[in-house]
This record gives structure tokens, C-alpha cells and sequence, in this order.
């Protein structure tokens, strides 16, 4: 399993990537892109519950990121959290059937998409309060150190809740008290119809960091590698209990804000100009380029992969509607 | 109202009134997260920045304490701010501002701040977003003095009733069920106002008088159609603003009908609907036949599945049956 | 209870019921703004620092989403966060972390998710620190579904039920009123539990039923006293925990008197006596020989000056005009 | 009115202060220093309703803040204001009386210490809030815009108030817009028990400006000649429509939190060390080395300023407690 492994050799510097590891990080990027493509399609045929917000265009950050993490290290996510679900190795079709509101679901449909969590994966919980789950990371980060856990805390957030109270407020909280939390913001440069830099003065958010004395760094999030090498020092800082970082990852989304709010008001070229720039595009370069696979092995991926995604799709699609009853059970422990 | 009227939306009718008061009053601005460029989420903002440019029409960072609070920061030095939240849920972060002081001030002060702030939201489920994007929060605003809540369920009260709220002295809670929206009737195109704290006889009856707020209206006029080819008539009454609240037009109607039944989109302990009754509860009581029946939505989190959200909502079929049970009784 | 008891101060109280629970229990920690040197503002967590350190006795920033939402964190991956709000009050900059994520993850997780959180603060007026110092917002939280809400009038029943907060795996509002922290009542020396969900009959009477919270009870009981000798029995009932609330035993008690008073230290409209009312109507409707009289905090912003705040909160007058009127009609 | 006075000499650098300013300075912080040691007696005396922060140690800031205001400029306060109200000339009798809660109070006995305010003379108000205040101030400055007022905001706030949300989301804001703005943070090094470093990632509040790109300073907040200087500089910054300016004035509280929280947990040598760092015994000191004045000269500027104070009380005690009827009345305007 990838995680432990990238997680030994992130003990040995200078840090090698596995052949192994390289396909498993493109197959994972690969999956993402798959699954939020199906979502799509279900969405056209009016089977998503709600809405959707597709991570299409930043899969490096999720697989790159996760690479870093151990088998029990913790993750808390956002409203944009398929990638880092299946990066962190959900089953997709638990996941598919909770986006449909099926009784299969994670959440046997209650949460939908923004609400898919699953504790025994490390994963806390998608959040539908943009800067909602910064505060509870460095919680979880709060409570593995009482518990005497050695265990560290990947807090994903997108550049638009870097200007809630909730991260300034956790941010400090966390460098205080040196917690291990990696605090992981997916910079997608918008905010809905906001843009990075009408939004947020100082125009970065790595710099943020300074304010808390806190480790910082920014890295191209589109390069999967320059991704999972700077979490991984960021994890190795946490573990080595010199608390936090502050991790900003340059990308852009493909997709609209959600299958629920699609009008789209950034310009046309801004946004060629990045699907250019498409990590999954990139990486693939690089394998052969780099003699790490042929087209057609990667391609025998790709087929793989959306052949996964299919059956995980069918799945979800024969997943009962939940029964009547459960909406009115389980609102207290 | 005029004889002149036009078929609009509830959105296109919010967005008139906002236009018509930033046109009379410089001072009336809007504020809040994609008003702007993308004409709000619900696009109640749309074209407003193309006319009144980016410091009339201010979209800001996602910040819901700060828009709160420099809405009440500049509603203290005399403009009149529009702020909006992209749902009610996200008051949450915000009700510092809006509830120590927003609602305070005035008071605090001796009479020497005043606050003419409108704080616009979407309220409820419907289209499956869960928990944290479809509370009907408005009982912990009415439970708050200070504040003005106000709830309209047809273009035409939204438009009359969001013009005096822009025009109101006071912080006004302006709460728009999210189905409405698209919801269409006539607003008369001569410009008229609402004014604040009157209820509204949406439909005259005699047998059992129905107080409903919001979307829930349009419920209990279909239950009063359905209920009507059984001969029996309901009054079916609309607070329009919850605070103040208009509570003679609500009390002649139940000490006419003798029966109530209050239906309210919000969650159903401490809600709307129990101060409804505790209020007729205590001026009424003599004049009641039976218990009164609240329908409110179900008290638990909004799930996601169509078919569990509408189980928890309030549906027609609610009111008629607690039509019934208040008609039986 | 056992017999031998000794009498201690609410604060005391439960200062005992966290230092047992921290001691039975190595996950449970304090977390807040000076609980620890300073041990709580109104000395609650005095001493837990010196016993249990400063990894369970955490000071924190004045950063009170960041304190609420860390509970919720530390809560997801198993501890048992007790956090302090100085005021209640200042819970309005932490709704959010209260509302949109402690009471809601379990259900939106679909039961995946386990929040044992304990959530204390101050309650109400007395001491003339104003309007953003004084709030009683527990209709609140009763409306949230997922959080449980808990309020006791004696230092027994304060221990007993906090401990058992503290042992809850749901997040459980604990309020205090601040009047209450000095008074001194009997405390078992052994150690017991009180269950949340136990309503209690805190003087038994036959005339007229009194529900009462918190401070208030204290109010019933005297006005109990005054009536008595005009040879009236009130009936004084106490739910302790409002949510989940024990509604057989106060229903058991208006079915028997017939007549009710409630009295509740939050403001009047769509507060938690409403809900008292809007629930005994259902049920009850038919007993009550005369509307429910209502006495809350008056519907204004607290205001500082000794005389004002007299007059804006609820006295034992009050309760016993209400009685009166609830025994004439 | 020194305040038009030293804004008009604020336009020509060098700065010359004249030996007016620097009296008018002096008998200000004399004049809050002992306005705040009558409350402590009226107090013991059981008047006081409710609480009081007590600003003894901190007067240079508020002097020589307010001193960069002009007229029109507007302020918002803290839990620990009377000092910004007595340097913007607000009435000592009617601020007595309101922290007495009596009928001639600002508030009519409303508001209490914590809520004295007088728009008419800038005092948008104190604030029971932590960091409340913050957001109004940048509100404000959007109005005036609006308005076409050219008048600048001050905002004043604790060291504690900058872990707030509401600290990071306001200035965030302000940088944004370029709002004229100066936020004020008043370092006592203590925030009720919880002490600056302790709570405060980074260990200053000045740098915290990085984030926002703002300009921002620290100064030795018990030199009310330095506060000037600075605040000068960033109400001429603000003027200009150069944007906000985050000052950090460095100072402590000599008395406890408040005259309701009056336990100290501080240390008693630190209290001693800040005692005799007195920004009035310096200035004192200063204007006699200077020749501005003789000591008797001051002595007698400290009677009179005594006499009015005195005064002030004697109004405040006779003022009536506010008719019962007020109670219910003024919730809506
Ligand atoms: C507190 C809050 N405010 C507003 C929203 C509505 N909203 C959902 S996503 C979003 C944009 C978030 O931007 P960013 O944090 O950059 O994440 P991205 O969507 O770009 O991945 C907004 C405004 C929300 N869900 N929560
Ligand atoms: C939101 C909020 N949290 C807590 C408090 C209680 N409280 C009042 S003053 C204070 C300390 C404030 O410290 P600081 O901001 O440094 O101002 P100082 O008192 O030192 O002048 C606290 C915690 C409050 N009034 N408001
Ligand atoms: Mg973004
Ligand atoms: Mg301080």
C-alpha cells in the first residue's frame, strides 16, 4: 500500500520514488479524474443528490499530499473532497452511492457529497462551511496528542477560507501549542466568482504563515511530486513534533464551482491556459518521457481505472433509495 | 394595489425593489460574497454592479463576521448597507455582529447609534444540500430584540415588504425561502411599499384560520383548495413580518374560526409556531374549540436523499392533515 | 440520595463533578479562555490545572470558534473536550462550530461520526455588565436537533448532571446561571449521577403547576412560600434538562392542577417557556381550566443600571402576580 | 482644540510639537489618570454599576493617538475605553454618570462603562465585545467612502482581541479596499490572565501585517510623543489613500483587569518594573528636563485637573437613577 511505503522513505532523505510508487500516484490521479467524469454523466441524468463540487484539474494535490500520509494519520476535507477521499482510499462505491443520497452511502445518504467521512480511513469529514473544518483539524491534532497518538492531521482548505476567522483562529491555536497538523491550502485561484486576488490581500497565503511563526512553503500544485515532497517534509516537521505548516498549492479547477452552480465568469483564456496545465497530462509526460511506462501501459491504466469507476458507478446506481424511517433515527448517539 | 401589473419572479421582484431604493438613495449599497459580478448566487443582486458600480455593489471575501460586521460599521455612519448571506446557515459565523450588536446598539446606547442595516437570506431545504445549507433559523432572530424579521411568500410582498426594509432605522432580517425564488405572480409596476408589521388575509374562511409564514403559504392555499371541495373553508393568514408582528389580524381571524393550525419551515421545538401559539395561547384561549396543530419541519438535521428531505420538510399533506385533526377535535 | 451530605457552593459543585470525571476518565480535558491560571472566570475550573496539567487544563487564545471547533475536533477522534465560554453571550461567535458541526456530524455522518462535547457558560444578568453580558439563549439550542441542553437551579443537581454531560456522547450544552455560583446547597459525599432527561418536582402542590428553570426555580419556590400562607399549593416543577426534556412528569403535573405558569430566564419571544406552552397545549389542552401564563426576561437588551435590570429581569413578584392571574382566571 | 492643531502640523514635517501640545498632552493623561482613580474610589463606594476597565498605565496611547485625529476622524473603543473618550474630549461628568448607570449617563445608564459613545464627537462606542469593535471600524471607513467623507477611522483594540476572527477577516478587508483606516492595537501584554506570549503565535501583533500587505509599526506606547509620531504617520497614510496601518503601541495595566475581575495572577516584579516605566512620570520628568515646565507648574495643571474630575463625580452621584418606564423604551429606533 503506497502510503506506508512512501512514508518509510520519507524517513530516508534524499527521498527516492518508487517506479511502483510513480504508477500508483498517476492511477490514483487517473481514478479521481474518472470519478468526477462519471459524476458528471450522473449528474446530466439527474441522479446527484444535491450538488457536487469536482476536483478535476487539481488531483495532484490530493495524491501528492496523501502520499505523505500514514496509514493512521487524519485528514479533514472540504465541500470539494472526492479527491481526497479517493486519494486517501475510500471505496467508490460507498462514495458514489452517498453523491446519489443512497442507502449504500457512507452516510447512507444524509450527508451527500459535501458529507462524505470515513473515521476508520482517517478521514474526518467533507465540510460544507468553507474554513468549517480548519478548527476541528487542529482539534483532532489536540486530542491524538492527549490520547498519546502519534498520529498527525492533513488540513485541506481552498484559498477562499484562507480569509475566514476559522483559519486565523486555528492557525495561531495550532503553532502555540506545536501541534501536527499540515495545514494544505488548494489555491485553485477562485473562490466561486471570487478571484484570489480581489480576495485576498497580500495575494499569498503561504506568506500568511509568518503571522503564526509557523513553517510555510509554496509549491506548483499541478506536480504531483513537488507536491508530496513538500507534505512529506511538512509531515516529517509535524512528526518530529515541530508543529505546523502552512502548505500552498498553486492549481486551478477545470469545472465550473459545482454541478449546482455552473455559470462561469472566468475568462476563457485563463482557463485554457491551465487545462494546459493539467497535471494528469503532465505526469503522463513524464513517465515515458522518464522511461517509467509506455503510452499503452498507461493507457492500460486508464482503461482499468474507468473500468472501476463504472462498476463503482453501477453500484451506486442499484443502491436503494433509504428507508423513510432513517430519516427520522441516528441525530443523537 | 395598481391596476398595472406584471408577471415576475420573487427573484426579479428583489432585485427591482433593491434597484428602485439604490436609484432614490446613494447611500443604499449592496455587500456580500459573489453579489457582484455573478449578481448573487440567486442572482437577486443581478446587473446592479453594471449600474452602480463596485463601490455601490461591494463583493467580498468569504468573511461572513466581517460583511456583518462592517455592514453594521457603516450602517453607524449613515448609510444604508443590503448585505446578503448566501444561505442562512452562514449567519452562524456571523451572529456577534448581528445579535451583541447590530440588534443592540440602540438600545446600549441611550438612543445615540442607529442601525439601518437589511441582512438578506435564503432559508430552507428543497434541493438536497443538507444540513448545513437549509436552516430555517428565523426563531432565534424573533427571540433577539432589536431586530425586525421579515418573511414575505409572493413577489409582490417581497418587493413592497424589501423597499421598507431598505427604508427601516432598524437592523431588518430579510428571509427568502430558496424555492421561491423562481416562483412567479403579479407586482404592480407603479411603485408601492409594504409597510413592516402588517399580516395579510391571503384566504378569507370561516372554519379554521391557518397562520402560515413563507413558502408554507402556497402549501396552505393548496390545502385550503383541496380542503374547500369538502366544504370546508380556511382563513388562511400570512404574518408577512414576524417582528413586529401584526397579532389583531391573527387574533380576530382565530377568535372568528375558533381553530388554528400555525405551519412554519422551521424546525419545530422553540420555533416560530410555538410562539405563534403561546402568543393566541394567551388571548385566546376562551375562543379555542381544540389544541392548536403546529406543522413545522421535522426536528433533525436536513438530510440529503430527495426522498428523506422530503419526508422532514413540511408538505401540503401535512397541513391538511393537521387540518383535519384541528377540524376534528 | 445517601444521607451523608455536605454543603457546598454550585460553583463547588462543579468544580467536584469535573475533577471526578477528569480523574475516573484520562480523555476528559478543559479547554477555554483563564480556566486554567486563572481557574474560570467564576472559579469552576479552579485547581484543575495544578491537579491534571496543562494538557488537560488548556488556556486558550480569545479565539472562541477556534475553542468550539477544536472541542469538536478533539471530540471526533475520541477525547471528552469540556469547553468554557466566559459568557454565553460570546457562543455567538462560535454558532457556527456549535450548530453547523457539533450538533449535526453525527446524523450528517449517518452515525459515523461521535461527538462527546461538554459546551458550559454563564447564563443571564445580575451583576449589571449589560446587554452583550447577559443573555439566556437556551431556546436557542433547543431548537438545534443534536445538541442536548442542561440547566440546573442546585449545586446537587448541577454535579449529578454534569457529570453525566461529561459522560454523554452527544454534544451537551451546560448552562449556568451566574447568580447561582455562590449559593450553597447539599451535595451527597458519595459519588452519584443524575440522568439527563429527569424533570424534578421541586415542592409538591395541587392549585396551580409551575414550571421553572434554572434561577427561576428558586423564584417559584419563594413565591411557593409567600402563597402558602394565602393557603395556595403551587406545584413547582424543574425539567433540569430542557432538551431532552421529560415531558410525562410535567404533563402528569398540569393534568392534576390544571393550571400553568411557566417561567424561564430568556427573553419572552419564541423563548424556551413558548415551547413549554406550545407542548402542554397539545397535550393538555383539554385540562387547563385557564391560558398558561408566561414570565420571562422582558423583551429588551439588558440594560446596566441596577434599577433597569430589576425591572427588565424575572422576581418572585412577577411569578406571583402570574400565579395569581393563573389562579383568578 | 489640539486636535486640529496638531493635524494641521501633522502636514509639515519635521513634526515640531509646541510646548501647548505638549501640555495639552500632559494634562490629558493627568485628566484620565485621575478620572479612573475616582471610579476606583466610587467603586469602593459600591456606584459603580456593573464593571469598569480601568485604562491607569496605558494613557499615552490615547492621547497621543487621538492627538494625530481631527475633528471629524472617528474612533471605536474597547472594554477599556474611558481613556479614548477623555482624550477625544468627551464629558467627564457624563461619562461618571453613565458608569454609575444614572439618567445623565451618555447612555442613560444603559450601557454602562463598556458602551459609552458620542457620534457626534467620533465615539462610534466601546464594546463588550472582544475584537467586536473591529469589523465597525472598517465598516465605517467603507461608509465614509461612500459618503465622500474624507474622514479616517481609529480603531482601538487589545493585544488579545488580535487572536480574534474578526481581527484577520477585518483587516483583511481593509488592506483590500485600502480603507482609512489605522488599527490600534494597545499591548498591555495581558489579556484578563492569559498572557501575550502565551496566547499570541509569533509574538507580535505588528508583523501580523505581513499577512495583509499592510504597512504597520510598533512603538513604545508609554512615549506619548512616539504614538503621536507613529499614528501621525499612519493617519497621513490613510489620508493619502494609501491604505491601513496596523500600530502596535507596547504598555501595561497597572491596576487588575477590572474593578469586577480584580484578582491578579501577574508578576509582581513585572508589575513593579511597568509601574516605574509611568508614561505620565515620564513625560513629567521630560517637560521639566525640557524647560517646557516648572514642577509647580505641573502641580498645579494636576490640581485643576483634579478639581474638574472631582467635579465631574459630584455630577455623576447627583444625576438620578433613570426613570423605570426607560427600561422599555428605545429597543427600535
Ligand atoms: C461559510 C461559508 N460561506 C460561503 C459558502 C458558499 N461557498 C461554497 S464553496 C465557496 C467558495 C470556496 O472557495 P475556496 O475556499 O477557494 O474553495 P474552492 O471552491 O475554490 O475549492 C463558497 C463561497 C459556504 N459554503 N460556507
Ligand atoms: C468575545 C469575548 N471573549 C471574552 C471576553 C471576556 N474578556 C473581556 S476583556 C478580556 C481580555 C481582553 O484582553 P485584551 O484584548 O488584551 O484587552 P485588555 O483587557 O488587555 O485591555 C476578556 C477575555 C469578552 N468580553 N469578549
Ligand atoms: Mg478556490
Ligand atoms: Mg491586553
Amino acid at each position: 500500500m503506497s502510503t506506508a511505503q512512501t512514508s518509510e522513505s520519507a524517513e530516508t532523505r534524499p527521498l527516492t520514488i518508487s517506479r511502483e510508487i510513480r504508477l500508483e500516484w498517476y492511477t490514483r490521479m487517473c481514478t479521481i479524474r474518472h470519478f468526477e467524469r462519471e459524476i458528471v454523466q450522473l449528474n446530466r441524468a439527474g441522479l446527484v443528490a444535491g450538488t457536487a463540487h469536482l476536483y478535476i484539474g487539481m488531483e495532484a494535490i490530493a495524491v501528492g499530499a496523501c502520499a505523505a500520509m500514514r496509514e493512521n494519520d487524519l485528514l479533514t476535507s472540504t465541500h470539494r473532497g472526492h479527491g481526497h477521499c479517493i486519494a486517501r482510499g475510500l471505496d467508490m462505491g460507498h462514495m458514489m452511492a452517498e453523491i446519489l443520497g443512497r442507502a449504500d452511502g457512507y452516510c447512507h445518504g444524509k450527508g451527500g457529497s459535501m458529507h462524505i467521512t470515513d473515521v476508520s480511513r482517517g478521514v474526518l469529514g467533507a465540510d460544507g462551511i468553507v474554513g468549517g473544518g480548519i478548527p476541528l483539524a487542529v482539534g483532532a491534532a489536540l486530542g491524538l496528542r492527549l490520547k498519546r497518538n502519534n498520529s498527525i492531521v492533513f488540513c485541506f482548505f481552498g484559498e477562499g477560507a484562507a480569509n475566514q476567522g476559522s483559519f486565523h483562529e486555528a492557525l495561531n491555536l495550532a503553532s502555540l501549542r506545536q501541534l501536527p497538523v499540515v495545514f494544505i491550502c488548494e489555491n485553485n485561484q477562485w473562490a466561486l466568482s471570487a478571484s484570489f486576488s480581489e480576495t485576498t490581500a497580500g495575494q499569498s497565503v503561504a506568506r500568511r504563515a509568518v503571522a503564526y511563526a509557523m513553517a510555510s512553503d509554496r509549491v506548483d500544485g499541478n506536480d504531483v511530486e513537488a507536491v508530496f515532497r513538500a507534505a512529506n517534509d511538512a509531515a516529517e516537521r509535524a512528526r518530529r513534533g515541530s508543529g505546523p505548516t502552512l502548505l500552498e498549492c498553486i492549481t486551478y479547477r477545470h469545472e465550473g464551482h459545482s454541478v449546482f452552480t455552473r455559470q462561469e465568469i472566468r475568462p476563457t483564456d485563463e482557463i485554457e491556459h491551465w487545462k494546459k496545465q493539467d497535471p494528469i497530462e503532465r505526469y503522463r509526460s513524464l513517465l515515458i518521457a522518464e522511461d517509467i511506462a509506455s503510452a499503452s501501459k498507461l493507457g492500460e491504466i486508464d482503461a482499468e481505472v474507468s473500468r472501476l469507476v463504472s462498476s463503482a458507478a453501477a453500484f451506486a446506481k442499484n443502491s436503494p433509495s433509504p428507508g423513510l424511517a432513517t430519516a427520522f433515527s441516528g441525530v443523537y448517539a | 394595489m395598481n391596476a398595472s401589473v406584471k408577471e415576475i419572479s420573487y427573484a426579479e421582484a428583489l432585485n427591482q425593489a433593491l434597484r428602485e431604493e439604490m436609484r432614490r438613495d446613494p447611500l443604499v449599497f449592496v455587500m456580500g460574497e459573489d453579489v457582484g459580478n455573478l449578481g448573487g448566487l440567486f442572482k437577486v443582486t443581478n446587473g446592479l454592479l453594471q449600474e452602480f458600480g463596485p463601490d455601490r455593489v461591494i463583493d467580498t471575501p468569504i468573511s461572513e463576521a466581517a460583511i456583518a460586521g462592517a455592514g453594521v460599521g457603516s450602517a453607524l455612519v449613515g448609510t444604508r448597507p443590503v448585505i446578503e448571506f448566501q444561505f442562512m446557515d452562514f449567519m452562524t459565523i456571523a451572529m456577534d455582529q448581528i445579535v451583541n450588536h447590530a440588534a443592540k446598539l440602540r438600545y446600549m446606547t441611550g438612543g445615540i447609534a442607529t442601525v439601518p442595516l437589511v441582512i438578506r437570506a435564503p432559508i430552507c431545504a428543497g434541493v438536497g444540500l443538507g444540513a448545513q445549507h437549509s436552516q430555517s433559523l428565523e426563531a432565534w432572530f424573533v427571540h433577539v430584540p432589536g431586530l425586525k424579521v421579515v418573511m414575505p411568500s409572493t413577489p409582490a410582498d417581497a418587493k413592497g415588504l424589501l423597499k421598507s426594509a431598505v427604508r427601516d432605522n432598524n437592523p431588518v432580517l430579510f428571509l427568502e425561502h430558496r424555492l421561491l425564488y423562481s416562483q412567479t405572480g403579479p407586482v404592480p409596476e407603479e411603485e408601492y411599499l409594504i409597510p413592516l408589521g402588517s399580516a395579510d388575509v391571503k384566504r378569507p374562511g370561516t372554519d379554521l384560520t391557518v397562520i402560515a409564514t413563507g413558502r408554507t403559504v402556497h402549501l396552505a392555499l393548496a390545502a385550503a383548495r383541496t380542503l374547500a371541495s369538502d366544504g370546508i373553508e380556511l382563513e388562511v393568514i400570512e404574518p408577512r413580518t414576524l417582528q413586529p408582528l401584526d397579532i389583531e389580524l391573527l387574533e380576530g381571524s382565530v377568535r372568528k374560526t375558533s381553530r388554528l393550525v400555525v405551519v412554519n419551515d422551521g424546525c419545530r421545538s422553540c420555533g416560530y409556531a410555538a410562539e405563534i401559539v403561546a402568543r393566541i395561547m394567551e388571548t385566546c384561549f376562551y375562543h379555542l374549540d381544540a389544541p392548536i396543530q403546529m406543522v413545522c419541519t421535522r426536528d433533525v438535521p436536513m438530510p440529503v436523499a430527495p426522498a428523506l428531505q422530503k419526508e422532514v420538510m413540511v408538505s401540503e399533506e401535512d397541513v391538511i392533515r393537521a387540518c383535519r385533526a384541528g377540524l376534528a377535535a
